[in-house]
Order: C-alpha cells, then structure tokens, then sequence
C-alpha cells in the first residue's frame, strides 16, 4: 500500500511545483487540475470516497473551469505569453517560508489526538447517510445561510448578463 | 402537446427503417445499386460519347469527311482529315477522325447534324483512362462500330435509321487500307492544338459585314446593328448560300447569274470541302474548266450531280 | 460598470464550407454570435459563359444552357428556346408546348424537393430528408434519361419545338411518377412541417418585407414568400400555361419558414398541373416542319425573354446581327440577383442562422457565376 | 473487484499478496474494456447500418459480411492517417486533450453495474463519482479548442464548453431524485432498490420525468443530435476537433461513442433497473440472463439516440442554452417537490396521482413560458 | 432631348442620353400609370463598330403586372469616358448586375454604393467581354 502512497503524493508535489514555476498560463491551469487529481487520490486512499469524489466533481469540475474563463476573458484569448520566468529574484524566500510552515504543520498534526478520535472512521455504508444527518439536523443554519449566497451570487450574473443583452 | 411534431418525424423514419426490410418492393425503397456487381438498365435513348457507324466491314463506314460535325460541334472536339489517295485525289472517306473525349460534353449536336447517319451517340460510360491527354483522344479504329452493335443497343432508332437510309452505298473506289494512326505529336504544334481546341479556327458562315460610320448623337432606338444591316448591301450577295432552301428555289434565285453562281446554287451550300474546294471554289473550278468531273460534290448526291451536268452540258463545258 | 469589450470576429464561411451549395464565399464579421456585417464573395465558377454564347452558332448555345442551373437544365432550355423563338417569330406546335410544360413542371418539382431538403440538412437533419428527396429525384431523371439521353444535361428543345417526341412508354412512366409525388409530399411534410427544433429555427429568422423584395428585384418563391403575387407563368401566360388552372401560393411574413413552406406547396400545384398536362397532351409533330438546324438566322435586332424557373426569373436577353451567331448573349440567372438581399436578411442574426438563410435562397453557383 | 480478491486468495492462497492485489484489479479492468470497446465498435456499426436503412439506402455491406469489419477498417484507416499537428499549436496541451476525453469515459464505467454481482468497484458513493468524473470531459474539450490555436475550433470549444457545463446542472437534479428514492448513492444499491413487480423507477410519475431530463442531459453532455452543436458542419466547420487528424481524432471519437455509452449505462442503472429482469434471480445462470437484460436495456438506449439523430434537426446556441437553463432545471427542481409529495403519502396510490399532478401542471406552465411566442400557425392565401 | 420611342416586334425600349437617365428612371418608377418598380434586366453591350457600350435595362410593373419596357443608354467605349449614372439608387436590383457589367464591360456607373468586381477576381486588370479582349493564354503564344 505504502508504494501507491508515495507515487501519488509524488504526482501532487510534482503538480503544485509545476503549477507554480510553468511559463504558460494554460500549462499552469492544467498542473493545477493535476494537483487537485493527486489530493483526490489521497483521499480514495484513505477510504474517504465521499470526500474525493466531492474534490473532484468541486475542484476539477468548477473551479478549474472557473480559473479557465478567468483566464480566458482577462487575457488575449490565446494567453500564451504567460509569466515572467520560471523562479523569480527572491525565490529563496519563499522556499525558506514554505520549509517552516511545513515543518510546523507536521509537529502539530502529529501531537494532536485528532486523528485518534476520528468517530465514523472507515465504516462501509453510513459515511454519506451521517454527512447527510450531520448537515440536516446540526449544521441547519449554515447549509441555509450557504444557501442564500449562492443563489444571489447566480441572481448577480443573470444581471451581469441581461445587462449585456440590453446593450446589443 | 409539445412533443407531437418531434413524435411525427420519428414515426416517419421507423416506417422507412422498417419498410426497408418488410417492404414488398425492397427496389422501390433502396434505390441505391451495387454498382460493380448491379447495373442500372440503361434507357434505350441514353447517349454517352459518339462512335462511327460502318455496315459490313470497317472500311464500309458511312461517314464521308464532310466535317459538318466539326464545324456545328459546340465544343469544337472533332478533328477529321480527308483521305486522298496516291494522286492526291480526295476520297470520300476520313484517314483521321479524333474526337477529343476530354473536351466532349455528349451534347449530341454531331449526331442530329450529320447527313450520312454516320455518327451515333454510345451508351458504355466506362471509358476512364490513365493519361490526360492522348489516351482520350478516341482514334478513328476505336470510333469505328458496326451497324449490328448499333442494333444491339439502339435498336427502334437502328430500325428507323435503316428504314430511312438508301441502299447500301458501295465502297469508293479503290478500298486504301486505313492508314495507321498518327500519334499524337505529329498531329499539330501544341499552339494550333489550343487554337483548335478554342474554336478559333477560320469562321465558316456570316460573311463578313461592313458598317458605315454612324454619327453617336442622333440615333433611332433600334439597336446599331439592326439599323446597319439593313442599310448596306453586302458586297458578293449570296441569297441562295443556305443548305436549307432546296435545290430547284436555289436555281430559280440565281437565274439570271453568271455560271459560276448557277454552278454554285445548285452546290449543297454545306461548304463541306468534300469536293476539295468550298461551295463557291467548286463552282469557279467547274466554270473555268478548271476541272471536269462534276461528281464530287458529296451531301448534294444525286440531283446536284444532275443539276451540275446539264448545266456544263448547256454552258458548252463537256 | 465597464462592459467586457468583446473582439470582432472576421470569419469567412467558405469556399470550401460544408453547406454553401457550391463555391461561394460569405466574409462575415461577428460580434460575439450575432452578424454585424456579411459580404458574398462569387466568381469561383464563373466561365464566362456570355463569350462563349457570342462565339457559338445559335444552337451550339443550346447544350450550354444545361450548365446554367444544373439542377434545372430543362428550364434552362426552355428560357433560351423561348427567347429565340420570340425574336425569330417561330411558332410551336401544341404537343410541343405541352412536353415543354410538363418537363418544366417536372423539373419543379425535383428542384423544389431538393431545395427543401438541403436547407433541412442546413438545419442539421443528418442528410434524411435530402435523400428522401433524392429517392423521388432519381425517379425524374430517369424519365429524363429515357427521354432525351441525358439525366442533368437534357440538351432537349430546340427551336420550334423539343427534340425527342414523347412516345406511349415514356408517358406512363411519367404518369406513375406524378402519381407518387402526393404521397412523398405527404410523408415529407409529416417528418419536418410540424418540427417544433425546426419550428423554433426557423420561424422569424431572415425576414424579407415585401417592398425590399420588388425593389431588390428579387423572383420567384422568395418573393412570394414575402407576399409579392408575381407568378411569370400567371403574368406573361407563355407556353400553354393559361389552359391550365393551378393557383400559386403567397406567404405573408416572408421568413425562412414561409420559404420553406411556400416550395412545399409549389410543389402541390405542380403535380395539379402534370395531371392536367399529361392527361389532355395533343397529338402531333413534337417539333415546328420547317426548323432548320444548320445555318438557322436570327433576324437582326434585341429581345429579352424569360420564364418562371423554380428559382425566379431566368431571362435572356439576345442581340443579333442577322448572323448565325448571337452579337450579345446574356443570361438574367435569378440566383445572381436573390442574392443582392442575403446581408440585408442575416443582419442582427446568429451565424447558424446566415447559414440557413442562405438555404432559404436556393442559390445553385452554375447561374450565379455563369 | 474485492469478490474476485476473494476468489483468488480462496483458490490459489501461495500467490505473493500484492501479486493478488494486482490481479484484482488488472482482470476487472481487462473484462471492462474488452467488452465495452467491442460495443463501441458494434455502437459504430450498428449506427450507420441503422441511418442508412432510414434513410432509404444500404449502410456499409463491403467490409466483412454485412459491413461488420467497418469499424475495423475506420479504425485502420484512422490509424495509418498521418497526425498533423499546427505548427502554432501547443504540442503538450494538443496531445493531451483527446487522452483527456477518453479518460473520464472509461472511469465512469467502473460503477456500472453490468450484471449480477459484475461490478468493476462497489463504491458506495457510485452515481455521485460517476458525474463527477465525467466533468473532467470539459476540461479536454477546451484544451482541444485552445490548442489548436485556430479561431474556429476555439469557438467551438466555448460553445461545447458552455453546453457541457449548462446541462451538468438538470442533470445532476434530475439524479436527486433517484437516490432520494434509492436511499443510497452505490449504483448496485440503486439497483436493488428498483426490485419488485413494477420497480423500475422509470414507472413512476417522478421517475419518467427525471428520465426523459437524464436522457436529454445526457444527449446534449455526449454532443449528439439534437444538440450536436459543436461539430455542427453547417455553422463553424467542425468545432474543437478540427486540427485533429489520424489516431488523435479517432480518440475524440472512441471517446464520444464510449461516453454515449456509459451515459447509456448509467440511464439504464437508475431508472430501467440495472440488470434486473425477470429471469435475473436464477441460482446458476442468473448472472448471464441479468448480463442479457442489461445490455437489452442498453440497446434500447443507444437505438433512441440513433433514432433521434437520423430524424431531428439541431437546435441553435441560445436555444440550446436556453432549453437547459429555462425548461429542464426548473422541470428537475419540481420533479424532486413531487418526489416528496410521493415519499410522505399515506398510501402509494394518493402520492402517485398527486406527484403526477403536480408534475403535469408544471410541465405545461413551463412549456406555454418558453415557447409561447415562436410557434404561431401560418395561413397562405392562393391567387389563381 | 426627348427620349425617342421606337416599337420594335413587341418590346417597347427607350433611349435615354446619360444626363437625363436618372430622372427619366424616377419618372418611370413613380408614375401612377406606369409603376415599373421591377428592374429586371440590366445588361451592357459592347458596339465595336460603332465605338459605343450600351447599358439596357429591362423593367416590369409588378403593382399593374405590365410588361417589359427597355431603358437604354449608351456610352463612348474609352475607359476613362465610359462613365454611365447608376440607377441602384433607384432599384436597389440592379447592385449586383451593374457590378457584373462594370466588372465585365468596363462601364463605370457613378453613384453605385459599392462598385468592385464581382466575378473576376480583384487583381484582374482587363474587362474580358469587351470584342476587342484578347485572352491571356493567346498573348502569351504572341510574346
């Protein structure tokens, strides 16, 4: 198992620095989904289907997009000109930044219990039925306040839109 | 309901898809043919390229180099040259007849025009070649059919034909063997081949008209040309140089004429060449005892013939 | 807000497009999906097929009339036959004038059911209704085939008359064809008429008001689309058809729909007519006794004849010196002039649409070009 | 998978674990696409021998006995064609893009459940991985337009873009409501939930509904007629695949076909009842008949959608955009409210004719909204 | 001058000179009698003799249904004089076929919204209908 773990945690790292350092726009986009393909591996891995599943239908499916028509609509349609290079002037920096948030992030999750106290770890069915009891019952009030701003953000582009229309 | 017209159309194509197998007529509905393997029967009056009709052996052949197809052919795709025997003598028959299938467009003008029957419309189409140039130009051998594959695939129109057609006409007199094809390149410079090809040879029919200066200003509507033709009289008038006036209104035109324009009014008017000259040469070859054999003169057959002798016989010529 | 400034997109649909029936270039500027500008681009298949006109003898024009509209050689034929014959005073003998109505209306009806079937594959309808069309269309060339030799390029009238006379055999055929085409009609109407995607594509797309269409010149079932009542068979009464009673449709909106519907109907009023045609055709000579083929002449002076063509008006206007040639040959096409009013219909449209609207016309680039 | 898992360490335990393992999951896949690229070849020539006979004339009968080896020989040809790539295109991105059309096809098969007890992976988060993945498919289709770096595939690809990405959503809707019913995202549990005389969701009020929107989305997502827009011919020549010549156009294609196919799949999981069929249950052959019903089922889908492209014309863009966003996700949203009504009736008939109520008013309102104005009746007056 | 009308065999046609064409075309179009508002026809013709090209129009009356009348008037054959008033203007039917006789015969027509060539391509230098057109491919035999 541990083999599947390391090449699939290898492909992310190697998606986010290419994400990072690539010269194109588009090829940095396409990176980036690769990143997201590796992060919903992890979580099949770890017998988290719910979770990967909803990272891709999320993150490849919307977001990408999204970035996608960002790009598309800002830039010349072909963007091809991208960045300024692959590692700027002061790229030691960031590495340095990265190293110690990284390393702070492992001391913490491996002092904490948290991983220990998981309630509804890898049981076969309930996973998807608990989530769904979850938001119903205790987390009502947010899933209805999410809700709400989402549908004014879809009302927000209708106008954004007819206002187009009108204009021709 | 929303859907009907959308349920209609699909009702459609299930009836054809499912008549296309139960159908009792399985033809009416798949009209397509498997081409190599099913032929569509071709209709009798279908026409594809020209060939030459010939009864009993090759050198039979009914065409007699008149070029009447050559000169009327739109397309200008026909070439013939008339067959001279050792003397330099014509003979009524082509040594070369190419028809330049490229260029040909099946119109069938060539086979109403021809006085002899001499050239009918085929049905094979398969005709494809592998050079662009000489391999489809069709040589007199290959042009050359009998009468009985003219039954074969024509026959009501073979019949008719043959109904209408004199007895067989008997071979020219002394049967030359049909001289091997010229190949192509000593046939003409590629530039008279193009010109040939365009149709630019000399123009055969409206002579050719002058106009008087006409002042632009003050003009009737009539278009300059009405108003000029009928003004003029043509120089060298030629009521009578028309094949389709028969022969005695032809005579009475030209009366009161010289003999040179009896001569040539009793000519077939068809300036066909078979008699080596045109229409007019003919006549003042005749007329100044150029020469004497008043035979020659090939589409006007028996009554210019006639008309000619008794004509030189008066005129004191034989 | 600042509105996103969009780019204009300079597209040109064609020479080489799918559905431009032919060689002929539309340079269209799009903003976004809608069609700001469009210019047609012709000229790919011009031959100059007045020169050759000028260099031929009055009858070897005849077989190049075929490549005019060569969906319609029949109609061709007849034009330039007709135009002669009104300059040369020739008259027709009645059996003549009938076979010539009845090819006329023949090649009507196929002209009309490929129209309709090409601009329904414009539309997307994978190729079914134009081989529906084409199923009957086969049916009519063979007649043509048995008739005058050729399936598209007749060469069949001449001056006076038409060349091959019609015998027993040929007329039934052609009786079991008219007997067919109802049927089709029916089949065809039930596939694509109440269509609602077709309904929603076509309906209000390309509107021609009905002043444009006279003063654009525009003829024959895109005219009477837009409600102009001119029928040149109903107006001129050439040929026989005053003897026939048949009625010609007239659309009211004039958009792509009522084009489309209008050839439909067309087609209903042609299989009126070859019923009347083939049932009361005359005995007698198919062609005038004294019609000359060789040195036929044309008396000196100008004429301008035309007829109705399933596209519109074709004319031809002829000067002649007296010669056997023509001094000046000119062919009226109706494609040629339908198109002057392509911009005006697609302006404000999508491109999908331009493309249909371009089918509506039934434009063949054989005529346009000449 | 983990049955057949099983099964080895049952039958043959000396094998090394991770051999195991890996047979597991390599024979699964094997069995997938051997099976499913045989249909999509059948798919091929079953669909031009079908639009040939409709429209009046023979579908390919030269190569093989009854034009059965002409996918072979389109995939031949295809194969031998020579791949040209613009020189302006971006060669890594227009590589990649049909391998990324191909992809999400194949991964969405491994829920479907083709026979009894045959499921590639018993996920039990099954339909919901299935749409996921098959949003993958916009991705390629805009690399596809981009890459090729020619201004009429790019706009296809924004066309086909924004039509994958608008009918997504009634798609996603019109499945609510089957899992609502199902009470479990697994495919096989779906399944079995559809047991019993008249099981099959597609027999209810709510379950027709969903259906025929499920087929519409799925239509549109896979680019088949009607909604065919981005290859449309007659508008921008041939959309996103335009630059894609020999083994990377066959891909588009195989991954066109296959995509109609799994679409097929997953319609005939959720709302015809999987494999169930009558003879289904059988002890010893009951897998082999439920194969047969699946694949029947299946048939049926793919006959439709053949069905449909040889008889319709296309819808415009606007249209097109305006149909997802204006008839089917409102349609899908009253669908799951009659689903409710349906679930808390007391008895089953009240809630069946309530839901189909219900549905029938809004289908009605929804439609006279739309297209009210477009379709007016039109008279011609005859002069004689 | 007064247009001279001339009956010949059952075509009405008209000669107009160039300054007046236009209104005697306005004339024709609005007249209450008249109506001719379907130009039908427009051609040019090359009068090699008579060192003119004449541009005829044929017009109809769709409103009355009454036939053809043809407008005619002529112009001296030197390019640079052979300038004729466009009646697109008038009828907007005559665009595309005064295009093609431009394109063709070399008559400019002023006041013509758009006047290119219509089919031969746009590098072509000569005006192939005229009589005195020699094709290229001869000229190159002469060089």
């Amino acid at each position: 198992m541990t083999i599947v773990f390391l090449t699939l945690s290898a492909i992310t790292v190697l998606g986010a620095l290419l994400a990072v350092t690539l010269r194109n726009l588009v090829h940095c986009l396409l990176a980036l989904v690769l990143f997201f393909m590796g992060i919903a591996g992890h979580f099949f891995l770890l017998k988290a289907d719910f979770l990967g599943a909803v990272q891709i239908l999320i993150y490849i499916g919307a977001v990408a997009v999204l970035i996608l028509f960002a790009i598309m609509l800002t830039r010349n349609i072909s963007g091809t000109e991208g960045g300024r290079g692959s590692l700027g002037g002061a790229w030691w920096l960031g590495v340095g930044i990265a190293t110690t948030l990284a390393g702070a992030m492992c001391v913490f999750v491996r002092r904490s219990d948290l991983v220990s106290k998981l309630p509804y770890g890898a049981t076969e069915e309930g996973v998807v039925k608990e989530i769904g009891k979850l938001l119903v019952t205790d987390w009502v009030v947010p899933l209805e306040i999410m809700a709400v701003l989402l549908t004014a953000a879809l009302i927000g582009a209708v106008v954004i839109a007819l206002e187009e229309e009108k204009k021709r | 309901m929303i859907g009907k017209g959308l349920m209609d159309g699909l009702v459609v194509t299930a009836k054809n898809f499912v008549g296309s197998y139960f159908d009792g007529n399985r033809k009416e509905r798949l009209f397509t043919y498997q081409y190599p393997e099913e032929r569509m029967p071709l209709p009798e009056n279908s026409r594809t390229f020209p060939f030459l009709v010939y009864d009993g052996t090759p050198d039979q052949m009914r065409c007699t180099a008149c070029k009447v197809c050559e000169t009327e052919c739109p397309p200008q795709c026909i070439c013939i040259v008339m067959d001279r025997d050792a003397n330099g003598k014509p003979l009524r028959r082509p040594t070369v007849f190419d028809i330049d299938t490229s260029v040909c467009m099946q119109c069938g003008i060539c086979v109403e025009v021809c006085p002899f029957n001499a050239i009918k419309m085929d049905c094979d189409f398969e005709r494809s070649q592998y050079a662009r140039f000489d391999d489809l130009i069709t040589h007199l051998p290959t042009l050359l059919k009998s009468n009985e594959y003219y039954h074969q695939i024509k026959s009501a129109e073979a019949t008719r034909v043959d109904a209408t057609r004199k007895p067989a006409k008997k071979p020219a007199a002394a049967p030359t063997p049909v001289k091997p094809v010229p190949t192509s390149t000593d046939m003409r410079t590629e530039d008279e081949r193009q010109a040939w090809q365009r149709g630019y040879q000399g123009e055969v029919g409206a002579g050719e008209i002058v106009w008087p200066p006409v002042v632009l200003k003050k003009q009737s509507a009539r278009t300059p040309l009405e108003q000029s033709v009928s003004s003029a009289p043509a120089a060298n008038d030629v009521p009578w140089h028309d094949s389709g006036i028969e022969l005695e209104k032809r005579m009475e035109m030209a009366k009161e004429r010289p003999l040179a324009d009896k001569l040539m009014a009793a000519m077939a008017q068809v300036d066909c060449q078979a008699c080596g000259y045109d229409c007019r040469g003919y006549a003042n070859a005749l007329a100044s005892g150029e020469s004497k054999d008043y035979s020659r003169c090939a589409p006007g057959e028996e009554p210019t013939k006639n008309m000619l002798e008794k004509l030189m016989k008066e005129a004191g010529k034989i | 807000m600042s509105t996103i400034e969009t780019q204009m997109l300079e597209v040109s649909l064609g020479p080489q497009h799918p559905s431009t029936h032919g060689v002929f270039r539309m340079d269209v500027v799009l903003d976004g999906e809608y069609v700001v500008k469009l210019k047609p681009v012709m000229g790919y298949l011009h031959r100059n097929h007045e020169q050759i006109g000028e260099k031929m003898t009055w009858l070897g024009s005849m077989p190049y009339t075929d490549r005019l509209d060569y969906f319609c050689s029949m109609t061709n034929n007849w034009a330039y036959a007709l135009s002669v014959e009104k300059m040369a005073g020739i008259k027709v003998p009645e059996r003549a004038e009938y076979i010539r109505v009845i090819m006329a209306e023949l090649t009507r009806l196929l002209n009309h059911a490929c129209a309709v079937g090409f601009l329904l594959s414009d539309c997307g309808a994978w190729f079914t209704p134009v081989l529906y069309a084409l199923r009957e269309r086969e049916r009519i060339l063979d007649f043509f085939e048995t008739v005058s030799g050729a399936r598209m390029m007749c060469n069949y009238m001449r001056f006076g008359g038409v060349r091959v006379d019609l015998d027993e055999q040929s007329l039934a055929m052609a009786r079991a064809i008219v007997a067919r085409w109802p049927a089709f009609l029916d089949e065809f109407e039930k596939l694509m008429t109440e269509n609602e995607v077709l309904l929603a594509r076509t309906q209000r797309v390309g509107i021609l008001p009905r002043e444009l269409a006279i003063n654009a010149s525009v003829s024959g079932p895109v005219a009477r689309a837009s409600g102009v009542a001119y029928d040149i068979r109903k107006v001129d009464k050439y040929g026989v058809y005053d003897r026939f009673d048949f009625r010609v449709p007239v659309g009211e909106t004039g958009d792509t729909f009522d084009r489309f519907m209008i050839r439909i109907l067309e087609m209903r009023e042609s299989v009126k007519i070859l019923h009347q045609a083939l049932r009361d055709i005359p005995s007698g000579p198919c062609i005038a006794p004294e019609s000359k083929l060789r040195g036929f002449k044309v008396p000196a002076g100008d004429g301008y004849g035309r007829i109705e063509s399933p596209k519109g008006e074709l004319g031809f206007y002829l000067v002649s010196e007296g010669g056997a040639k023509p001094y000046r040959y000119h062919v009226r096409p109706p494609s040629f002039v339908n198109l002057t009013i392509l911009e005006d219909m697609c302006l404000g449209h999508k491109v999908a649409d331009a493309i249909i609207i371009l089918g509506s016309i039934d434009i063949v680039l054989g005529e346009v070009d000449r | 998978m983990d049955a057949i898992y099983k099964l080895i360490q049952h039958y043959a335990p000396k094998i090394p674990d991770l051999l195991a393992l890996a047979l597991a999951v390599l024979l699964p896949i094997a069995i997938v696409m051997g099976v499913f690229l045989t249909v999509f070849a059948l798919l091929t020539w079953v669909e031009r021998k079908a639009l040939g006979r409709i429209q009046n004339r023979r579908g390919p009968n030269r190569v093989g006995p009854v034009g059965l080896f002409q996918p072979v020989a389109d995939g031949l040809k295809l194969l031998t064609k020579e791949d040209i790539v613009p020189a302006a295109a971006d060669k890594v991105v227009h590589f990649l893009a049909p391998v990324l059309t191909v992809v999400p096809a194949f991964m969405v098969l491994a829920v479907v459940p083709v026979a009894k007890g045959f499921v590639p992976v018993d996920l039990n988060i099954g339909v919901l991985f299935a749409l996921a993945v098959s949003t993958g498919s916009v991705l390629a289709l805009f690399m596809a337009g981009w890459a090729s770096r020619n201004k009429f595939s790019l706009l296809g690809a924004m066309r086909s873009v924004a039509q994958v990405v608008s009918y997504e959503v009634p798609m996603v809707m019109a499945a609510v409501v089957i899992l609502m019913a199902a009470g479990t995202l697994s495919s096989v549990g779906i399944v079995e939930a559809q047991r019993g005389l008249a099981g099959w969701f597609v027999f209810k009020p709510w379950g027709l509904v969903a259906f025929v929107i499920f087929q519409l989305c799925a239509m549109a997502e896979v680019a088949r007629t009607p909604f065919d827009l981005p290859e449309a011919e007659s508008e921008i020549v041939a959309g996103y695949h335009t630059e894609y010549s020999g083994f990377k156009f066959a891909l588009f294609q195989m991954g066109e076909y296959v995509a109609a196919i799994t679409m097929g799949g997953i319609t005939v999981t959720m709302f015809l009842g999987g494999y169930l069929g009558p003879g289904s249950d059988l002890p010893k052959i009951g897998w082999l008949v439920s194969a047969g019903w699946f694949f029947a089922k299946l048939g049926i889908i793919v006959v439709i959608n053949i069905w449909a492209r040889g008889t319709w014309p296309r819808v415009r863009v606007d249209q097109l955009l305006g149909f997802a966003w204006k008839l089917l996700l409102p349609l899908a949203l009253v669908n799951i409210v009659a689903m409710a009504i349906w679930h808390f009736a007391s008895n089953k008939l009240v809630g069946w004719g309530a839901s189909a109520v219900v549905l029938a008013v809004a289908i009605v309102a929804l439609v006279k909204i739309n297209t009210g104005q477009t379709f007016e009746k039109r008279s011609y007056r005859f002069i004689s | 001058m007064i247009p001279t009308v001339e009956q010949v065999r059952a075509m009405t046609s008209l000669l107009v000179e160039r300054e007046e064409l236009l209104a005697v075309a306005k004339f024709l179009k609005t007249d209450p009698q008249l109506q001719f508002d379907f130009c039908s026809c427009v051609t040019a013709v090359d009068y090699l003799k008579q060192d003119c090209i004449e541009v005829v129009y044929h017009l109809y009356s769709v409103a009355l249904k009454h036939g053809p009348i043809a407008l005619k008037v002529r112009a001296p054959r030197a390019l640079d004089q052979c300038r004729v008033p466009s009646l697109t203007p008038v009828w907007r039917g005559c665009e595309f076929q005064e295009r093609e006789a431009f394109d063709l015969y070399g008559v400019k027509f002023d006041g013509h919204p758009d006047l290119r060539r219509i089919l031969m391509w746009d590098e072509f230098v000569d005006h192939p209908m005229r009589k005195d057109y020699v094709p290229p491919s001869a000229m190159e035999a002469k060089k």
